[in-house]
């Protein structure tokens, strides 16, 4: 019997004394004590207080806490009572996905009670224990000053972020994010805080083998553990070809899998999943199940995927839903057609050739380029390769699905409620008003909970055994059968001018799709489709081909090809302002493109179809790059006191999309309930970006109501109604503007009923704060109550309803430039950032500082591309570091001394209130920007991620 | 969760005596369907028990040496209904319990618990009243006997001395041999509802078969606790069996039963329907006697 | 005064169990909070409704009234024992569904477990005693009639008079084409 | 998997109950961390939290003892603990791993990337150690080479006023260093140490040698002696290649080398 006393009340349990802590904190139902790194003492989600002492929950066994006295995150204040620091980090703008906020809040509380004026260097030494994936770290230091002011004055005094559009009350204004409390104060959010006492269990069975065909599974022994409900393998998995990636249907990637295949294609591949009353039973399970594997040569890098005569991943036959090419039968003739191989499926034509290991592959340009590189005064040409990494949200993928009166019930932490329905359809033959997906809060997804992953597994398994299952993924399995970004071969030839025109660019892309297709095309598309469009530039050619390989799966990851696609272009074009003898900036300034300008390049860039040609629409480039120049004191050098440490400073321009013009749409519902309040339902997903709390401030502002009388829901596929989701930054630009559409027909609605309920003229009629109309002829005023509250009476019109949806061919680009200054250290090949600015015209920032703060998540995740972060493989194709400490994630300490971010004013046409996407684009900059300084530092070009010292002393050439 | 002090579970009938006497306090508590619906609903709430459910010693119907149908008294009425013994002799026992509350109950609920709760609803204690039942206790002295019109002493308290247990009930042969007899229990609902009133007759005819030999009645909720209309039988005794006889027999019985007036049923209403019964539970027993009125 | 526990083996929907009690627990308590069983259903709790009616070694019981330290060696079956391993739906409660039986569906696992035991009898019950063996529930939606009637088809059907079954009307009477024969 | 847990109050009990199969459990960052093998074979952990006498840090005559469950935060907050030990705490980046990770955990770990032992044999700390005969001194070095499983590390005894000089080289700052050197200056010269990752805990001695033979050796040598060095096993892995971590070290020594003894220092 162990007791001790938990946030101040006395407890005893009956458990092993060498019992986790924090499991056993979970039997005492203090959930918000979480688990991203399966007891590694890394990312902190597991911190609370022992005897006073910030610990890891996970490294502390029962025994050791006799008699102690333990503080848990979820003890600070609840979503209605919140501490000061809890509410400083909401008005801060870093509670954002937010799977460890309450953990941070409890060490921010910790630092205050034993230090009421924390310096900075205080706030980073505690913020040490803990890893924040989505808003990094600089606006915890906002937050701090922000604490420190409450508790002296009652009063902030620091501005938190710029605010935008005066002329309205709350959009473009810093106001707390809307599901804040509850995340902060650890309340049940998250899938896992959902997962009913008497659920069941599964655990998959990962393949030990890069390539091979499953022969023989024998789950005799695993059947006779007992518990074990049901064991699921290629055998007795349903004949149905899909594919992971939540894209809209007809999907641009390939169908080439199925819920288990018999041909594993890398380590890690799903062999059987096995179903049980306990994870115990499951896992040992697991263990007894014997595989009869035919180990086959395997194929990782592109190299290996061309090369002639090279092992082929997909070997089947190939079908086509529409558009077949006239030889596919002759073409099928030259596959195995081995059942074992499955077939690939093209929706449409992705030009793959999986004859030669290609997924996809697209050709296109403008103009002549050969012809005007014979005209180039210089030109460069060289290749970039760029490495697999990994998105490592805080919580790892976790689905729980049972089963309610014959319908399936999904919880998932999902980008795409309305893709993950469709495709659980699919598989399990049932129609969609026989699924129900219900996106709870997501703990971090950056592109990885766009593809599904294990909904498709849980899902069917809560239906065939008609029992609630839960499967939640460990942080190795995050690693190696997640999704990744798709590394990338990016070989560059570009030519310019002596005036510093740039007059011709040749970009040949050769992209690692992994085993299966899921985004192959698209993410290499728009290495070209949200790069070249930043050039003025008449003759542009790109040629993209994407390779299966047996490396773990890549699929879509924050940025989407094009921060590769940037890195290749922005470097090479530093090169030829070197080799030109032209600044880098002017020559930035004298190729980019300004509102107007006719992009021709779009014609072959569409989302595997005719891309539509537009001009730029709102483009704040040119102000971003003045503006940022300026920050870093461009062109001003910078020497350090040791003559090892070499400073240099780099930048790079960027841009994005938001959302995919001609193939998302977004619906909302809008409902005037009978007390006048108002309840929007939205399709879209708020995976911690802030678009519930965007829908909500366009709610306040068109009805002119406060913010605490309405109410948005969304992502509940029962009670939204479609969306695609989010990604490629459509969030804002397709669910805002839907939702604007919706509570605009209900403005319309109120102003004609009220008119009938006062026999007026609508003309006269006018909405005003706080939520009511009046009229300007009679001064006659209906408040919302009056309206709803007759209208749904016995002899109203019944309840004001409205929906609203949101198309259109138009697309709002977002643009920006990121600088760097960093310190090399030309002995150790140490690189340090020493500045970071991060400058974007995102249009109108409905929420200013979670703008900031997911720039400055997104700098820093892409800094952890661009220096740190590396999946490595040893020569199985086994990935050797799969857990936080090997992989490299940035952490506090390489977040930049010296952070900025900066909001460019632009008001766009096309977006809601002026809006565009915010996010993605982020992800773009750091890399050229830290390569280009770089070499200004020490003079070498950095070719491939990450840029580690043992790169740049090669470089240097100070080792072989 | 039931709001009870403690419980006791014996394993065997002196250990249940024993614990008894260690917790004066304490009550027997046998199939519950009493017992824990009044903890539920208060008035026993904090009470100690004893629990006899697990005694299977103390269930099942046979005939004992001295030719007496012993019943145990934690047999469950659903059981006496389908016993091969009960059918056969005194089959009316079975009909009257089958009518106890609904099948749930009278398959928990144990006649030993029925006639100890001393309630002159109960629907077997007429039935036994009318068949001169014996009832069998043990305790710290030993075994002790009790006849059923000694057992009910006043409403809801019955000869059971401390630290006894009823461990079961008899019947003697001169009791049930050559006896048929019927029950009506007089009830709004036919299901789960108690007894406005209960009459159970019984008759053993002449050999012809055209006088009575014995006639008894037993009636429930027409007095404190469960009587017989002595005066009735005697008027009847050795009498023919004819249309007035019996009339006046069901007449008589008046001058035996004191009903009340209750929420139930006002006092006229159960005089009156105490005639009718005793007019119909007579009839029923002569047809199933083999005779015939007026024969 | 300390709480009494003690530890009840028994065996529920067909599995053996073992779950440490509290002694004034009713088995009703035990099976939806410790098994999480929550089929079982409390209507009055003093044996009057059968909303929490399970089978114990064959016969219905209220389980409300029965305490959960009695169930000891005891095999329990409730509602959720009748489902496939697929999630299949038992005869008798497919039956429940066919004759709109089911309205708000509060007494049904009740209803279910006696039904249960009745089908699988294989005695034949007349109406009156089919009506007699159903009367220790109480439903205030569907007014009997469409139990009786699922429960009287499933009954004929478990005895393998299918078409007698077909027979039966809405008011639950068969009725035989020629006049009814004598029973 | 252990499921017995003892909570000795003295370093006797602890010892006494240490069998083969036992293991000493300290601050928990390494026995309970992930991928550790030692919770799940051992069958009882002996936790050291609430043992006497482990944890207190006291100064005589020019030395240090630091109790050996004294926790790298510790050793960061304490105003005797000498500044070069500090630094070496700050190796760990992580404070909430500091307020949990002991020094005598770090140093019986033995891990070819430990914080601190590299600083501790540069300054010849000495453990005081707890064992089934009693306790005994013994030098870091000679503990590093032959380390007792049984026996257990109460206090590790530094010179307060040492010139000291530690290089850490990790990818991030939380990930498990490549290299870790430190290098102390003494009377008889310069001593180096260091930890290489999957090779283990070093002592430079040829290097000592060199620098003391030619003070003013040029870079190049030194870069050129460890190149061809056969007594270092270094090997590529994930951390780097071996070219890469012999051309580290070469340049880490000289850099401390130069800066300890250096005229600008």
């Amino acid at each position: 019997m162990i007791s001790c006393t938990i946030n101040g009340k006395k407890r005893s349990f009956d458990v092993s004394p060498t019992m986790r802590l924090r499991e056993m904190l979970l039997l005492n139902g203090n959930y918000a004590v979480r688990d991203s790194d399966d007891a590694e003492g890394f990312c902190g989600s597991d911190t609370v207080l022992l005897d006073g002492t910030p610990v890891f929950a996970n490294l502390v066994l029962a025994g050791e806490v006799e008699g102690c006295e333990i503080r848990t995150p979820d003890s600070l204040g609840d979503s209605l009572h919140l501490s000061i620091v809890q509410q400083a980090l909401i008005d801060a703008g870093v509670v954002q996905s937010a799977y460890n906020a309450p953990a941070a809040a409890l060490l921010m509380t910790w630092l205050f009670e034993n230090n009421p004026n924390p310096s900075r260097e205080d706030v980073k030494d505690i913020l040490s224990g803990i890893f924040i994936r989505d808003a990094s770290y600089e606006h915890y230091y906002l937050a701090a000053e922000l604490i420190k002011e409450k508790l002296a004055g009652g009063e902030y005094r620091t501005e938190i972020a710029p605010e935008f559009r005066p002329h309205l009350k709350a959009i473009g204004k810093n106001m707390p994010k809307v599901d804040a409390p509850q995340l902060v104060s650890g309340e049940k959010a998250f899938v896992e805080d959902y997962v009913v006492p008497e659920t069941n269990y599964m655990v998959v069975l990962r393949s030990p083998y890069a390539q091979a065909y499953v022969n023989k599974i024998d789950t005799s022994e695993a059947e006779k553990v007992p518990g074990v409900l049901k064991i699921i393998t290629a055998f007795n998995c349903p004949d149905v070809t899909y594919m992971s990636a939540g894209q809209g249907n007809p999907e641009p990637s390939p169908h080439d899998r199925k819920l288990l295949n018999r041909k594993v294609r890398h380590v890690g591949d799903r062999v059987a999943a096995i179903v049980a009353e306990t994870l115990e039973a499951a896992i040992r399970a697991r263990d007894l199940i014997e595989v009869e594997y035919e180990p086959l040569d395997a194929v990782f890098t592109v190299e290996e995927a061309m090369a002639e005569g090279a092992p082929r991943v997909h070997n089947g036959y190939v079908q086509y839903n529409s558009g077949a090419p006239a030889d596919l039968d002759e073409y099928n003739k030259k596959l195995s057609g081995d059942e074992r191989e499955g077939k690939v499926v093209y929706q449409f034509p992705l030009h793959g050739d999986i004859l030669h290991n290609v997924a996809a592959a697209n050709h296109g340009g403008i103009g002549d380029v050969d012809a005007a590189f014979k005209e180039s005064d210089a030109i460069v040409e060289a290749t970039y390769q760029t490495s697999q990494i990994q998105h490592t949200p805080l919580e790892t993928h976790i689905c729980f699905a049972r089963m309610e009166n014959g319908r399936l019930i999904v919880h998932a932490s999902t980008q795409v409620p309305y893709h993950v329905r469709r495709i659980i359809g699919w598989i399990t033959g049932l129609p969609e008003n026989k699924i129900r997906v219900i996106k709870t809060r997501v703990g971090g997804g950056y592109g990885s909970k766009q593809d599904i992953l294990v909904e498709d597994l849980t899902a069917y398994a809560a239906f065939i055994t008609g029992k609630p299952v839960l499967y939640h993924n460990t942080r190795e399995e995050e690693f190696i059968a997640n999704s990744t970004r798709h590394p990338m071969r990016v070989h560059v030839k570009m030519g310019g001018k002596k005036d510093g025109s740039i007059n011709a660019i040749y970009m040949k892309v050769d992209a690692n799709t992994g085993p299966y297709g899921n985004h192959a095309l698209t993410v290499p598309m728009n290495s070209c489709s949200k790069t070249l469009p930043l050039f003025k530039c008449d003759n542009m050619k790109y040629d993209l081909t994407i390779y299966y390989t047996n490396i773990p799966p890549a699929g879509a990851y924050q940025g989407y090809g094009t921060p590769k696609g940037t890195y290749g272009l922005m470097m090479a074009m530093c090169e030829l302002a070197e080799k030109l003898g032209v600044d880098y900036k002017e020559m930035v300034l004298k190729n980019h493109v300004e509102e107007g300008y006719m992009l021709n390049i779009l014609k072959g860039l569409g989302e595997g179809r005719e891309g539509n040609v537009v001009p730029v629409g709102s483009c704040g480039l040119r102000e971003a790059v003045e503006k940022g120049c300026e920050m870093i004191e461009w062109g001003k050098r910078v020497e350090s006191d040791d003559p090892d440490w070499k400073i240099g400073k780099g930048f790079a321009m960027i841009m994005q999309g938001s959302g995919l013009p001609g193939l998302d749409q977004s619906n909302a519902i809008c409902k005037l309930e009978t007390d006048g309040t108002v309840i929007v339902t939205s399709g879209a997903a708020d995976i911690g970006t802030g678009l519930d709390t965007i829908i909500a401030k366009s709610t306040s502002d068109i009805l002119c109501m406060p913010m605490e009388r309405i109410t948005v829901l969304s992502g509940d596929t029962d009670s939204g109604a479609f969306d695609t989701g989010s990604y490629a930054s459509s969030g804002t630009f397709f669910s805002g503007n839907a939702a604007i559409n919706a509570l605009t027909n209900m403005k319309n609605k109120i102003l004609a009923e009220a008119a009938y309920q006062l026999g007026e003229e609508e003309d006269d009629l006018e909405l005003r704060w706080p939520g009511e109309v009046h009229s300007t002829k009679t001064g006659a005023v209906l408040t919302y109550y009056d309206i709803s509250h007759t209208a749904t009476s016995g002899t109203g019109h019944g309840q004001l309803i409205t929906p609203g949806s949101y198309t259109t061919m138009a697309s709002s680009v977002p643009y920006g430039a990121h600088f760097a200054q960093v310190a090399v250290n030309i002995k150790t090949g140490e690189v340090k950032v020493q500045k970071f600015s991060a400058v974007q015209d995102a249009g109108t920032p409905i929420n200013p500082e979670a703008a900031l703060c997911q720039m400055y998540g997104a700098a820093l995740k892409s800094i952890g591309h661009t220096l740190y972060e590396d999946m490595k493989l040893d020569k199985d194709g086994r990935c050797v570091n799969a857990n936080m400490t090997d992989y490299g994630v940035p952490m506090i300490s390489e977040q930049p001394d010296d952070f900025k971010a900066v909001l460019i004013d632009v008001d766009d046409y096309h977006g809601p209130f002026g809006a565009k996407s915010i996010s993605e684009i982020a992800c773009n900059g750091a890399a050229p920007a830290i390569g280009n300084a770089i070499h200004d530092a020490c003079g070498v070009w950095m070719r491939s991620w990450p840029m580690s010292p043992e790169k740049i002393l090669k470089e240097l050439g100070k080792i072989k | 969760m039931y709001d009870i002090k403690a419980l006791y579970e014996a394993e065997s009938l002196d250990h249940a005596v024993r614990l008894l006497q260690e917790h004066p306090s304490a009550q027997i508590l046998a199939g519950g369907s009493d017992v824990l619906v009044q903890v539920r609903e208060g008035r026993r709430a904090g009470v100690e028990l004893v629990s006899i459910y697990m005694l299977d010693e103390l269930r099942g119907v046979s005939i004992d040496e001295e030719e007496n149908i012993r019943i145990g008294s934690l047999t469950s009425f659903s059981h006496i209904t389908n016993d091969p013994i009960i059918q056969k002799y005194i089959n009316v026992l079975g009909e009257a319990v089958d009518m106890v509350g609904g099948p749930q109950i009278r398959a928990i609920g144990t006649i030993g618990g029925n006639t100890c709760n001393g309630v002159t609803s109960a629907d077997s204690a007429s039935t036994l009243m009318a068949w001169d039942a014996v009832m069998e206790v043990t305790g710290p002295e030993g075994v002790r006997r009790v006849p059923i019109k000694d057992w009910y002493i006043k409403a809801k308290v019955v000869d059971l001395r401390p630290a006894e247990i009823q461990t079961a009930i008899l019947i003697p042969k001169e009791s049930y041999e050559g006896c048929f007899g019927h029950y009506i229990k007089y009830s709004m609902r036919n299901a789960l509802d108690i007894a406005t009133t209960g009459c159970s007759v019984n008759v053993r005819l002449s050999e012809d078969k055209k006088t009575f030999d014995r006639v008894r009645i037993g009636y429930g909720v027409a007095a404190p606790v469960p009587v017989r209309a002595y005066t009735a039988e005697e008027f009847i005794q050795g009498k023919e069996i004819t249309d007035e006889n019996i009339k006046e027999f069901a007449e008589t019985v008046l001058k035996d039963i004191n009903p009340r007036d209750s929420w139930r049923a006002g006092r006229a209403l159960r005089r009156h329907i105490s005639v009718v019964m005793a007019e119909r539970a007579l009839r029923e027993s002569i047809s199933l006697a083999g005779g015939v009125v007026n024969g | 005064m300390d709480r009494q526990y003690k530890v009840v083996h028994c065996t529920i929907n067909g599995k053996k169990v073992e779950q440490v009690v509290d002694v004034r627990a009713s088995l009703t308590d035990m099976l939806r909070n410790d098994f999480r069983l929550t089929s079982v259903k409390k209507g009055c709790e003093v044996g009057e409704c059968g909303a929490c009616t399970v089978i114990i070694n064959g016969e219905g019981f209220n389980s409300c009234i029965y305490l959960a330290v009695w169930a000891e060696g005891k095999d329990i079956w409730t509602l959720e024992g009748l489902t496939g391993p697929g999630g299949e739906l038992s005869d008798i409660q497919q039956a429940f569904v066919d004759e709109g039986a089911i309205q708000c569906g509060f007494c049904t696992p009740g209803f279910i477990m006696t039904s249960w035991e009745i089908v699988n009898s294989g005695k034949e019950y007349t109406d009156d005693e089919l009506r007699k063996a159903l009367s220790g529930h109480l439903c205030r939606c569907t007014g009997y009639e469409n139990i009786f009637r699922a429960v009287k088809k499933t009954m004929l059907r478990h005895l393998g008079k299918y078409d007698e079954a077909e027979l039966v009307n809405s008011q639950g009477i068969t009725e035989y084409p020629e006049p009814m024969p004598f029973k | 998997m252990a499921t017995q847990l003892l909570m000795a109050k003295s370093p006797e009990e602890a010892v006494n109950n240490k069998t083969a199969t036992a293991a000493f459990l300290a601050g928990g960052t390494e026995v309970n961390r992930l991928g550790s093998d030692i919770a799940v074979k051992a069958d009882m952990l002996i936790s050291l939290k609430k043992c006497s006498g482990l944890s207190d840090i006291t100064e005589a005559d020019g030395y240090i003892t630091i109790g050996s469950m004294c926790t790298f935060q510790d050793l960061i907050e304490s105003d005797t603990v000498p500044c070069y030990l500090k630094e070496a705490a700050h190796f760990m980046a992580s404070r909430t791993k500091r307020n949990m990770a002991t020094i005598g955990g770090n140093i019986a770990s033995l891990r070819s990337d430990s914080y601190l032992i590299p600083t501790l044999m540069a300054v010849g700390a000495v453990l005081e150690m707890e064992g089934n005969n009693g306790s005994c001194r013994i030098g870091i070095a000679e503990y590093v080479d032959r380390s007792e499983a049984d026996a257990l590390i109460t206090s590790v005894t530094v010179p307060k006023e040492i010139k000291v000089i530690s290089r850490r080289f990790a990818n991030t700052a939380q990930s498990h260093a490549v290299l870790t050197m430190s290098a102390a200056l003494t009377e008889e010269g310069i001593w180096l140490d260091g930890a290489v990752k999957n090779v283990g805990l070093l002592h430079f001695c040829d290097l000592e040698k060199a620098f003391r033979e030619d003070p003013d050796i040029s870079e190049e040598a030194i870069i050129e002696m460890v190149r061809v060095c056969t007594g270092l096993h270094t090997a590529d892995d994930m951390f780097g290649s071996d070219t890469y971590k012999r051309y580290l070290i070469a340049v880490t020594a000289y850099d401390l080398h130069k800066r300890l003894v250096g005229k600008e220092v």
